[in-house]
């Protein structure tokens, strides 16, 4: 497969500016050109799927794609799309495609709407560049690039409540990016290079190092912890769901989240190396932690009347999976945490934009009042009753597929009790899920709705239906045919082969 | 401040006053190897006086600069004088005025004789500006209203010229392949002479604005 | 009478983890059975007692028998699970509309022991899948035959898990008041999830035709510890209120000791306060001038002692 | 000399604002145009000396055609190379933001005193002659306090005073340390002042007197009482200017000191001045998140930048050159940052009528514009990358690091978080609602296009790094001795 | 102790009474009037030590007739500030802004 180089380095560049100019663009745009803004936005993102694509067939056929900068001296700014980028960058692009849709349907007549349009753009960029930083120096700058888009969209609604929100995301991001940026220089100053490579880069350092080596780790995992929610440092992220649907949507349950667990696969893949990770002795606590951290979630989750701040401790507890997955250094839990990484942003985003339509259309924010909610939203509960059912692990949903490979792999490298924790968790998501979906089918609604709004051809906007009936449907066919190539269980498998095998 | 604050204060002065002190003390005051030079370059600097010539000629740059800071101080104080209604100095004293009618003439004659003198012996454009505008302090003291409208705007004019000669001059000389405010050679005499005058204008218009005068002027008020 | 059954097998690779659906000569008899029994459950259903709005009946009773076939049909553990959990939920789904909201405990009941059977299900999937090449039966019973003899951790579960979906059809005995039973009509769908989900299990992992010591005896067993699980579980849900209150109890003890990081924010911030008025007076003090000549006299003094070196 | 080589000649710099200052002077009218466009001619012919600069090295131009000793000499490195480009595209800024700012009667005071603070400045970077130094510092300082003066308020004329005694208390303290070096060498240009043997006390007390007499015009910690007074009475386009370029000229003459004429200093003085900022820093930046108004705020948050500046000079003796262009591009950074956030701050209050913080809510999201430049700000003062800021923060830090120099790294990580939070306190406000107080006035657009084009600027230079510490050591300005190779 | 080093002592002792009336005295003018002594006091050792084993250096005192200059424009705005503070705050002294 030959891709000319001028094209390849290119690539990665168009990929970033894709969300980028429009973004730009948008926030130049008057509040009224509604069409204008929402065709830019649409455009911006079907060209990133577009680009997407082409890279998908490119990196699997072993093509190359990066781009190179100097930033400063010694540190290049560089963008590179391999085969573990691609496939947090084929779930946001994806899932940014269809977020526009909904949020355009959501704020239908809201004020600041270039302004959320604008920053929400941003936002994608920032995660598109997380996800293909060649180095730790981009990877903080687009890291820290994110926490500085996604804080207007958090505060967008303006209300006390809402500055509070954003005070407390401020707080746990920055002190998370300080971490991380100390590490991140003191790990310059041991290697003198901070390119991510396949086997890490620290494993020649000599013996003395190590102690270093391990604070450093934890330093990066502090860092990283803030974003992916790992125990102590998760916070902000109940707090966080103040915000709009499409924001708490896309960014809490799929890009901002991600983006730390991507780091944290980053870190300990292509920094430290997972073997060499394994001799400092520093997964198997990594492990202790993600297990608390599922176990602290859904225990918080069951007792949460606010549906978003339910499905937000979920957030919590489900992203850990993808820490523990790698935590447990083993080709088959690494391929259960990456493929994870897909399927819960799936699944979770189905979740919130239901919740959204609930939300917008019936005016319902609590659990107690969905009784007998599906009578009145049918395709919005079906979506929902699907991801449920996925978040709860049963097959044929996609959830099932990143359990099982979890299992396998703890089973692999002996680590049974984590067999328990998962067993565990996926008896609290039951008992967090099913209540809720009984409610929904089973009971009869007290009375009229909070704030009931009829649409003439459906029972709500379509631009609010749409989107989580086709989320849950990939939910249902990443878990249905998973084993189809280009799948995100067999790219996950085609990451680990590269990661793991070949030097 | 009580007392005792004070006096550490004191204290802590003095104690410096005599570190200081000690280390002027070990200063040599063996020969200055610039003394030497200035005497060697002094036949080609224009001048006879050896400070006369340092200061226009060797490092006329810094008088270039100097007659820039007088212009920002009048700048300055025109920026603060607008918005306060001056008190008009009613000092009508006869014997003021009867010294004045004398003394005035004699000024301008010192002073130019000042000018002059500078090239030979200590003087020149700043000595001569100062007694000029001392002689116009000394006019409005006696009659504030001299300055009719007219003086003035000769006045605001007469402020530039001490800054734009020397300006030119030294733009002359590069020019001419030189470097800038490199004189030639033979004419150094003359063009210090020039720029001397000028500046003594200049200097005493804004000395005797700083003082007497709410320059109304630029503009109008 | 032999007629010979053809032997039908559909690979499906693609789905789930890759395997098929294929059926031997028994399966078709399993089949018919759970056929007819299924379609005496429908027939109950739509005539049933209860106001039944037909159209969500039809489909969820579609999907279940879906489900069903899948499971009986299944090569691999995965789409064998698939089915239970497809079948297993209809079901409950379907007895629910068609008993109404009062059914609400038994119904709760019947899905917790569905998911603890699910769960168990897969452990014991798992743990054999590590020992077998593939997901397919025929491998998970050569692996079961290695790992289950006699009472061990996978013949354990297999019991655990046959148990709780038989344990659903105690559901139809009326036991007490607070606990209403399942209509005797529901009886015909919930034997097929039980034999489905309950006993194929032992066939497909450890005796196709039930001969061997072992699967006769976890057979015996799976009874036992359905009436055990059953049991368990009622009293679980009767007591509700009291199992909440202490999950609640949990969950604030959880949140308490994490949020101690915040807390440390707060007092922080308290502090911060506490100090400002003093850091404002502090900076007041600064702008006299003795104390600006006096720093400007000591800072000369430090800097020409250190000018050497540190204090020369 | 040909025709462009006489043009390109780095002199015009100073001769082009002077003249164009005597013009606004006498002008009647059109001063902002004139202005505005002698402003946009030094930029251009800094641009012009940058490339002369990086064709043939070094510049010197020795003025009157004396030699060194005798004479005074200009010198265009890369380090005044730098300096001047940085004044030049912020005062070009501030200029264009001046124009729509000021009425007709203010701008008739102001122009001609803005034009001779950019001759001083411009004068100041490119001498190396101590005495000369003086006399562009005395420039530089009394410019400022007239035009911090020039407003007339209460406050903003106690505040020029107390600049003023300051800053000739400083004068007075450098021109007697001047005194003493010229006395023991017999020359006051830098480098053979730095090359003759000097007694070890002498040049102790000579480098006291004139470090506290620069001190006091940087308003480091012990001296920073005068400079939020001026800096938030001032108008905006002056304490703009005075934070982002008045200030920074007393660091650059100590660092020039630093290197030419101090060579034998001891570490002792850096640990002191590295301790002093440190200080600086956690105190400006605690006292800039207490403040109640915008002004006031971004006032102190200069203070504590400040204090980055010196918290480094520990670093240098290890480090060399390398540190010193991490420090030269944290001054950069906040140059153009702090000018941003000023102009931005200043337009929050011509909008509002008052510069409250609380109450800013209503104001700011009419002001997109602002709102962006203010954020943009903000990002580099933070140190948060993409900007200038954090590429210099990134190299102190990658500095102490190595040389496990913990503390510093400690203050240079918690600075950063303190200016999290006094950004995000002025910042917060810009994204909520809140309850319109009076009625508002439209502020025109240049003075919104100004601030938000520096702080891209801030931005930008974060990508720029490399070419700038590049471009920083031609001529080799951070070590002893004057290079005759040009 | 040559009559030169005499006299430098002379400006550092000026220098000195300069810096400490600046400290001490809280009205504006004495402050502007401490400041020239300090400056005189320079300008004297500036001169002073002028005075060299084979005569006099010349630049010295060339740099002292610019400080003057300096001085005079640095004091002219100084005083007219101080007039506008009086006006404007109604007490020459700087107090109101915590100077005790």
């Amino acid at each position: 497969m030959i891709i000319s180089p001028a094209f390849s380095s290119t690539l990665p560049l168009a990929l970033v500016a894709s969300s980028l100019l429009p973004g730009l663009i948008i926030f130049a745009l008057a509040e009224e050109s509604v069409r204008l803004r929402t065709a830019l936005n649409l455009l911006g993102a079907l060209s990133k799927l577009l680009l997407v694509a082409l890279m998908l067939w490119g990196v699997y056929h072993d093509a190359a794609f990066e781009t190179r900068f100097e930033l400063l001296p010694g540190l290049p700014l560089i963008l590179r799309a391999d085969a573990l980028s691609l496939l947090f960058i084929t779930l946001s692009a994806q899932l940014w495609f269809l977020t526009t849709i909904y949020a355009v349907g959501y704020l239908e007549e809201s004020p600041h709407r270039s302004r959320f349009f604008g920053f929400f753009s941003l936002c994608v960029t920032a995660t598109v560049g997380v996800a293909m930083a060649g180095n730790l120096l981009t990877f903080i700058l687009f890291y820290e690039m994110l926490t500085l888009s996604t804080y207007p969209l958090v505060v967008h609604r303006g209300t006390p409540v809402a500055r509070r929100a954003g005070e407390a995301y401020l707080l746990y991001t920055v002190l998370g990016g300080v971490l991380l940026l100390l590490g991140a220089v003191w790990l310059y100053t041991l290697t003198g290079t901070l390119e991510f490579r396949p086997q890490g880069i620290v494993s020649d350092l000599d013996v003395g190092d190590h102690k270093a080596l391990i604070i450093i780790f934890v330093l990066l995992m502090g860092g990283l912890g803030v974003k992916a929610a790992l125990l102590p440092l998760h916070g902000w992220l109940p707090k966080a769901m103040v915000a709009p649907a499409p924001v708490s949507a896309l960014l809490h349950a799929v890009a901002v989240v991600k983006a730390g667990a991507f780091g944290i696969v980053r870190v300990v893949y292509d920094i430290f190396g997972i073997q060499f990770a394994a001799t400092l002795g520093v997964m198997m606590p990594l492990a202790w932690l993600a297990s608390a951290t599922i176990i602290y979630g859904s225990v918080r989750a069951l007792f949460q009347d606010d549906l978003k701040r339910r499905l937000a401790y979920s957030t919590v507890s489900q992203v850990s999976y993808i820490a523990l997955g790698v935590a447990l250094v083993g080709p088959i839990a690494s391929v259960g945490g990456l493929v994870h990484l897909v399927h819960q942003g799936l699944m979770k985003i189905t979740l919130f934009f239901c919740a959204g339509n609930l939300a917008e259309t019936l005016g319902i924010h609590r659990i107690s009042e969905m009784n007998g909610v599906a009578r009145r939203m049918p395709w919005t509960m079906a979506a929902f009753t699907v991801a449920s059912l996925g978040m709860i692990g049963v097959p044929p949903v996609a959830g099932f597929i990143s359990k099982w490979y979890l299992g396998l792999g703890a089973m692999e490298v002996g680590a049974d009790w984590v067999l328990l924790v998962l067993a565990g968790s996926s008896a609290l998501n039951a008992l967090y899920f099913l209540p809720i979906l009984y409610r929904a089918w089973f009971l009869e609604p007290e009375g009229d709705w909070p704030q009931e709004r009829h649409y003439p051809r459906a029972e709500t906007s379509l631009a609010l239906l749409i989107p989580p009936v086709i989320t849950a449907s990939l939910a249902l066919a990443a878990g249905l045919l998973a084993s189809v190539p280009f799948s995100p269980q067999e790219w996950a498998k085609l990451v680990v082969v590269r990661e793991f095998l070949d030097p | 401040m009580t007392g005792v604050v004070r006096w550490a204060f004191a204290g802590l002065l003095a104690v410096l006053a005599f570190g200081l002190a000690s280390v002027v003390l070990q200063i040599p005051g063996t020969g200055s190897a610039l003394r030497s030079q200035v005497m060697a370059q002094l036949p080609q600097s224009g001048v006879d006086h050896a400070v006369t010539a340092v200061l226009l000629n060797f490092r006329g740059y810094d008088t270039f600069l100097e007659l820039v800071v007088l212009l920002l101080a009048l700048f300055g104080a025109w920026g603060l004088s607008d918005s306060i209604d001056e008190a008009p100095l009613d000092t009508d004293i006869d014997v003021l005025t009867e010294l004045v009618a004398f003394l005035v003439p004699v000024l301008i004659v010192v002073a130019a004789y000042l000018l002059w003198v500078g090239a030979y012996s200590p003087g020149g454009a700043f000595q001569g500006g100062a007694v000029l505008a001392g002689a116009g302090v000394l006019l409005s003291l006696c009659d504030p209203g001299w300055r009719s409208r007219r003086v003035e705007r000769i006045g605001e004019v007469l402020l530039v010229p001490g800054v734009l000669v020397f300006l030119l001059v030294g733009l002359a000389s590069m020019l001419l392949g030189g470097q800038f405010l490199e004189y030639p050679r033979d004419m150094a005499g003359s063009l210090i002479l020039l720029v001397e005058g000028f500046a003594m204008l200049s200097i005493a218009v804004t000395l005797h604005t700083l003082f007497a005068g709410t320059p109304r002027f630029g503009g109008g008020a | 009478m032999t007629v010979s059954l053809p032997t039908f097998h559909w690979p499906l690779d693609t789905v789930l983890l890759g395997s098929g659906l294929a059926a031997g000569p028994l399966d078709w008899v399993l089949l018919a059975t759970l056929a007819i029994l299924w379609l005496i459950f429908g027939l109950w259903l739509l005539r049933g007692p209860a106001p039944v709005r037909r159209g969500r009946t039809l489909v969820l009773h579609a999907v279940a028998g879906l489900g069903l076939a899948v499971a009986a049909l299944a090569r691999d553990a995965a789409l064998f699970y698939s089915g239970v959990a497809m079948a297993g939920y209809g079901t409950v789904a379907l007895l629910l509309i068609a008993h109404g909201a009062a059914h609400a405990r038994t119904a709760a009941v019947q899905v917790a022991l569905m998911v603890l059977g699910d769960l168990v299900l897969f452990e014991m999937l798992v743990s054999l899948y590590s020992q077998a090449s593939s997901a397919e039966f025929d491998e998970l019973r050569t692996a079961y035959a290695i790992k289950g003899q006699g009472v061990s951790f996978v013949s354990a579960l297999l019991v655990v898990t046959g148990g709780s979906k038989v344990a659903v059809l105690l559901l139809l005995v009326p036991v007490t008041d607070r606990l209403p039973a399942w209509r005797p009509g529901a009886a015909s769908g919930l034997l097929c999830v039980a034999l489905v989900s309950g006993v194929l299990p032992v066939v497909r992992l450890v005796d196709p035709l039930l001969s061997s010591a072992s699967a006769r005896y976890s057979l015996l067993a799976i009874p036992a510890a359905a009436i055990f699980l059953c049991l368990l579980f009622a009293l679980c849900i009767l007591g509700k209120s009291r199992l909440d209150a202490a999950a609640q109890r949990v969950s604030t003890l959880a949140s308490r000791s994490v949020t101690l990081g915040v807390r440390g924010l707060a007092t922080l911030e308290a502090l911060a306060r506490h100090v400002a008025p003093m850091a404002a007076a502090l900076e007041q003090r600064m702008l006299s001038w003795p104390f600006a000549v006096a720093a400007a006299a000591t800072l000369a003094l430090l800097l020409a002692m250190t000018f050497g070196g540190l204090v020369a | 000399m040909s025709g462009v080589s006489l043009l390109v000649q780095p002199v015009w710099l100073i001769l082009l604002p002077l003249v164009g200052s005597i013009m606004v002077f006498l002008l009647a009218s059109r001063r902002a145009a004139v202005g505005v466009a002698v402003v946009a001619g030094n930029l251009a012919l800094v641009a012009g000396s940058i490339g002369r600069l990086g064709i043939t090295g070094p510049w010197q131009h020795s003025v009157g055609g004396w030699g060194a000793p005798l004479g005074i000499d200009l010198y265009l490195d890369g380090l005044s190379a730098t300096m001047l480009a940085m004044t030049a595209l912020v005062s070009l800024g501030i200029s264009a933001y001046s124009a729509a700012y000021f009425s007709a009667a203010a701008a008739r005071h102001f122009w001609p005193l803005w034009l001779l603070l950019l001759t001083a400045m411009n004068a100041l970077f490119l001498s190396r002659d101590l005495f000369n130094l003086y006399v562009t510092l005395e420039l530089v300082g009394i410019a400022a306090v007239a035009l911090t003066a020039m407003r007339g308020q209460r406050e903003a004329l106690v505040a020029a005073m107390r600049y003023l005694l300051t800053t000739l208390l400083g004068s007075m303290s450098y021109l007697l340390g001047v005194a003493l070096l010229y006395h023991s060498t017999g020359s006051v240009d830098m480098v053979l002042v730095g090359e003759a043997p000097i007694p070890a006390s002498v040049a102790a007390a000579a480098f006291a007197l004139m470090a506290v007499g620069l001190l006091l015009k940087t308003a480091l910690f012990p001296f920073h009482f005068w400079l939020p007074g001026a800096h938030s009475s001032a108008s905006a386009p002056v304490s703009a200017a005075l934070s982002a370029l008045v200030v920074k000229v007393g660091f650059y003459i100590l660092l020039r000191l630093w290197i030419e004429v101090f060579p034998a200093l001891g570490d002792g003085v850096a640990w002191l001045l590295g301790i002093l900022g440190g200080v600086a820093v956690l105190w400006g930046s605690l006292q800039a998140i207490l403040q109640q108004r915008a002004k006031m705020l971004v006032a102190y948050s200069t203070v504590a930048q400040l204090g980055y500046f010196f918290l480094a000079l520990p670093l240098v003796a290890a480090g060399g050159s390398r540190v010193w262009g991490a420090i030269v591009l944290l001054v950069i950074a906040h140059a153009l940052a702090k000018a941003a956030m000023f102009m931005a701050a200043g337009n929050l209050l011509a909008f509002a009528g008052h510069d409250r913080i609380r109450d800013l809510d209503r104001v700011v999201q009419r002001m997109p514009l602002t709102a962006a430049a203010l954020g943009l700000a903000g990002v580099s003062i933070m140190g948060l990358p993409p900007s200038g800021g954090f590429s210099g923060k990134w190299l102190l830090l990658q500095a102490s690091l190595e040389q496990g120099n913990w503390p510093i790294a400690l203050v240079l990580l918690l600075g950063g978080v303190l200016a999290a939070v006094y950004v995000f306190k002025l910042l917060e406000h810009i994204f909520t609602s809140g309850t319109p107080l009076g009625e508002p006035r439209a502020v025109a657009r240049t003075m919104e296009w100004a601030p938000l084009m520096l702080a891209i600027g801030a931005i930008v230079l974060g990508f720029l790094a490399t070419t700038t510490l590049d471009f920083l050591i031609i001529g080799e300005p951070f070590v002893p001795g004057r290079r005759d190779d040009y | 102790m040559t009559p030169a080093q005499l006299y430098a002592l002379v400006g550092i002792g000026l220098f000195f009474v300069g810096l400490y009336a600046l400290g001490v005295r809280q009205h504006l003018l004495p402050r502007i009037l401490a400041l020239n002594i300090m400056g005189s006091g320079v300008f004297v050792v500036l001169v002073a030590l002028a005075r060299r084993s084979d005569g006099v250096d010349p630049v010295p005192h060339a740099m002292v007739i610019t400080g003057i200059v300096v001085a005079v424009s640095a004091t002219a705005l100084a005083l007219r500030l101080m007039l506008r503070v009086a006006h404007a705050t109604g007490s020459a002294t700087l107090t109101d802004t915590g100077d005790e």
